[in-house]
């Protein structure tokens, strides 16, 4: 299938979000777009407040090690069994970067909210959590639906991320992405102002008018852009398609543990024109 | 019968999961799995386990919040979670050691232990590094607490603590651990030494049981080809497992 | 395909349903069990309370006029294009019913409520309403987001039907069912305390294991029991498979419009063995 | 140049959605459908039509939520209802006439009214049957209120009122009907005669404009044929379609 002609490069796609912008990524299995993420690097973004939906991995690393962000709100960063991740934890120790920790339900209600167009959603737990202590956003309330009794429930606001930023299995000529059953991607469209997306291939066809693969689309309504990168989750997986390069991985944890190997590693894996190895 | 302390592990933990019908796992678990495996196995269709990161043994498709969504609505039985620190409550600390926010040492965060500590009746502690660094008076940052007050709805929380040394279980009433079988090799003094909490000991604390025959030759067959779609290195080399 | 041995009829499925439940159904073009329904009236179930998600037309009208229901929660009932619904009408008319007024996005958020587990849900809209002024179980509270200014917003309770009844496209022999993008069937799945599904096809495989079917598939954890009936949503549509039948749905409104016309119909195409025309 | 009478009243429709982006039609509203899909293919691509029932014009597809949440977001900029009742504050009633709950005559109900109301910015009323058993006074049962008090969140509310008669806008500032035209064969006289509500009427009321030329040359054209896949009875009958 040809590449449609409304499709941008993941580098125009970089170029749209600007400095400062709040955008949200969902977790390591749900469909990274690792080609944006390179591309934010390349065009040196500074100051993003990263959203993770609701952890992250090598993605919220390699934007902290660059430098490009200035915030983020998270449940997580680790690099699995590869370790810790190195750039988020010397950021956070050296107090180079402001976080936000939340905890995963918390994230989700948060985009939920957003989703619906409501100010806020309850969500049980967290009371007397040292998480609910620094979030002066996150508020306490009484349930209204209990009666003659005590019943705290914490309320978060709605949270709508400038870009929602994912990658997909599949895009047509008609503007749909397919995300299958990652339906924390299409919380992340739904719930922002505007979604940009990479897909592995191009679908043959209108995935809007296909019975089975309508279910996991994402229609235009919620797309503001798309770019044609193949294996541009990699070094991640995407589910059905290829499993994450462990050896990438491993060497990634290795090399940003210093600053000049992140250097090395971000020259050869972003700033080289071929992005995928 | 010969046993490795894993098996021996994954038997203890399938005792704590006795009469769970959903059983949820998340990352880099391979003994909890085992044993959410092993009861799944025992119970004739009766218990469900739900491995994250398994493609067969995964009862949710519907996405992130789903985990979550089911826990809140009581549909999830146990759950297993680690901890950078843990206090003699039961407090746990995914977050950091030292000031917050700019801590001495950070950990990756509090995953989704905010809410499941509260929503899921039986959590499992599992943290090998049996140290005073890790097992504390007092956790620097509560990712969720042991326990809390009367008007707190809150079904769930922990259950049990694992260590290289010992099992703890916790007093839901006292808000406390109470040591329950020590581990092969270990000694009472030396949980004592290495433990940074008070916790309750009985007279005649003794050596966790050791694993039910019957269910050894089940570990070694069924359930070490079950858990080696998830991790395949673990079952090769700790279940003997050939596939 | 055969028809998997844990299968049950659409009869015996009625039968787990007692008298008094709380069964939750959705729109008429989401998927509707007409043959559960139609098996329903032959228990001569009484006492039901149906929530419609979030209305309805043939199938709540047909439990009104066969006196199954005791009270209804609904957005509206209608036979759309074809009328308004006689029995629905009359008994509320004569008071046969209570009637619980709502509108459409206060169904779903007591549902997604329930789905959640979190004990209410908050909703812009409503206020000033008569729906409001009629539901005792609707709060207004004062949006704990809003600073230094008043913001009055309504929160609903949590709805969990005993039962959710929807009729799905396929199942499989692994208890699996798939609805599509028929989302509505999804949440009633996961708000209710168990599903009660028929499905038109079995599918050859499990539908878990489908990437493509994966997004649209309720897995066993929510279904309760499964039949397999053929044009099971008969006179209505099922979107992909089959047109809703215009002419019967026309002399349906008729029929309904005077007792002896509902029994006659009754008779004839819910007593009678065969039940699909 | 001729024109019928659903031209004349898909042309003032379309008028009133200037410059909206999403517009959003429900059950049985061929001519509302049709001014969506006229201003949509005016619009070069920014705005897009949503038919209810449509298989090719509706831009969502994730289940009955979808439209309300998009709604809630400030993403639908207008929408149609209908009404048992209305009243000239703007009140709707879709739930029943006489003493609730057991009215005289009980309509269908109030479905997605009391929500669209106050989220979308411009909501159309569309009631054929201009009496004073419709138009009344004050309605029987407020669905959702036309206007509401100030500290209430309402981007949303009526904008407009067709009828068979006439077409009033909605003065949001005076919660009040303002006669903004007759229809074809009707006169001042008949509409008051027929209103049971007071209404503003500006002295110099003429007809409601007739139909653009090259926008009816479109509606007979391309919209006749888009509309056919949801209303191909209307379009043939009263759109001259022949497809």
């Amino acid at each position: 299938m040809p590449v449609p002609e409304t499709y941008l490069s993941s580098d125009e796609i970089a170029s749209r979000i600007p400095d400062g912008a709040l955008i949200g990524v969902p977790k390591e299995d749900g469909g990274v777009s690792m080609e944006i993420t390179r591309a934010l690097i390349r065009r040196e973004a500074r100051d993003l407040r990263l959203l993770t939906v609701p952890v992250s991995s090598i993605q919220a690393d390699m934007l902290i090690g660059a430098g490009c962000l200035a915030e983020i709100e998270t449940s997580g960063v680790s690099m699995g069994e590869f370790g810790y991740a190195p750039s988020f934890r010397r950021a956070v120790e050296n107090g180079d970067i402001v976080i936000r920790d939340a905890t995963c339900p918390a994230i989700y209600a948060e985009l939920q909210a957003s989703e619906k167009g409501t100010p806020f959603m309850p969500l049980r737990g967290i009371l007397g959590s040292d998480i609910l202590a620094n979030r002066p956003d996150w508020k306490t309330i009484e349930n209204p639906m209990a009666e003659g009794h005590n019943d705290p429930v914490v309320v978060l606001p709605a949270i709508r991320p400038d870009f929602g930023i994912f990658h997909a299995r599949y895009g047509d000529a008609y503007g749909n992405v397919w995300v299958g059953a990652r339906r924390e991607c299409v919380l992340l469209a739904h719930a922002s102002a505007r979604a940009l997306v990479t897909v592995e291939e191009i679908w043959n066809g209108n995935l809007m008018e296909d019975d089975r693969m309508l279910a996991g689309t994402v229609p235009p309504i919620y797309v503001d852009a798309v770019a044609y990168a193949p294996r541009g989750a990699w070094p991640l997986s995407l589910p059905g398609c290829y499993e994450r390069d462990s050896e990438h991985l491993k060497a990634y944890v290795l090399a940003a543990k210093s600053a000049d190997g992140f250097a090395a590693y971000i020259d050869r894996h972003v700033f080289a024109k071929k992005a995928s190895g | 019968m010969e046993y490795s302390r894993e098996e021996l592990l994954i038997c203890a933990v399938a005792r704590m999961l006795d009469g769970c019908r959903n059983i949820a796992v998340g990352t880099a678990s391979p003994i909890p799995g085992s044993a959410a495996l092993l009861v799944q196995a025992l119970s004739d269709g009766a218990a469900r386990a739900s491995i994250l990161g398994s493609n067969i043994h995964n009862p949710f498709n519907d996405g992130g919040p789903e985990l979550f969504d089911r826990a809140g609505q009581g549909r999830v039985d146990a759950f297993f979670l680690g901890g950078g620190q843990i206090d003699g409550e039961g407090n746990i600390n995914l977050v950091s050691a030292g000031p917050y926010p700019q801590p001495d040492t950070r950990f990756p965060g509090s995953f989704g232990s905010g809410y499941l500590y509260f929503s899921v009746p039986r959590v499992i502690l599992f943290r090998e590094e049996h140290s005073r660094r890790v097992f504390v008076d007092k956790v620097d940052f509560i990712s969720a607490p042991g326990w809390s007050p009367p008007d707190v709805h809150r079904p769930g929380g922990p259950y049990a603590l694992i260590t290289s040394l010992c099992i703890f279980m916790y007093d839901k009433e006292r808000h406390r651990f109470r040591l329950d079988g020590l581990l092969p090799g270990a000694t009472l003094e030396e949980v004592r030494d290495n433990t940074g909490f008070d916790f309750d000991c009985p007279n005649d604390i003794g050596p966790v049981p050791p694993p039910e025959p019957e269910r050894l030759i089940l570990i070694r067959s069924r359930i070490a080809g079950e858990i080696a779609e998830t991790y395949p290195e673990f079952s090769r080399t700790r279940l003997g497992w050939h596939g």
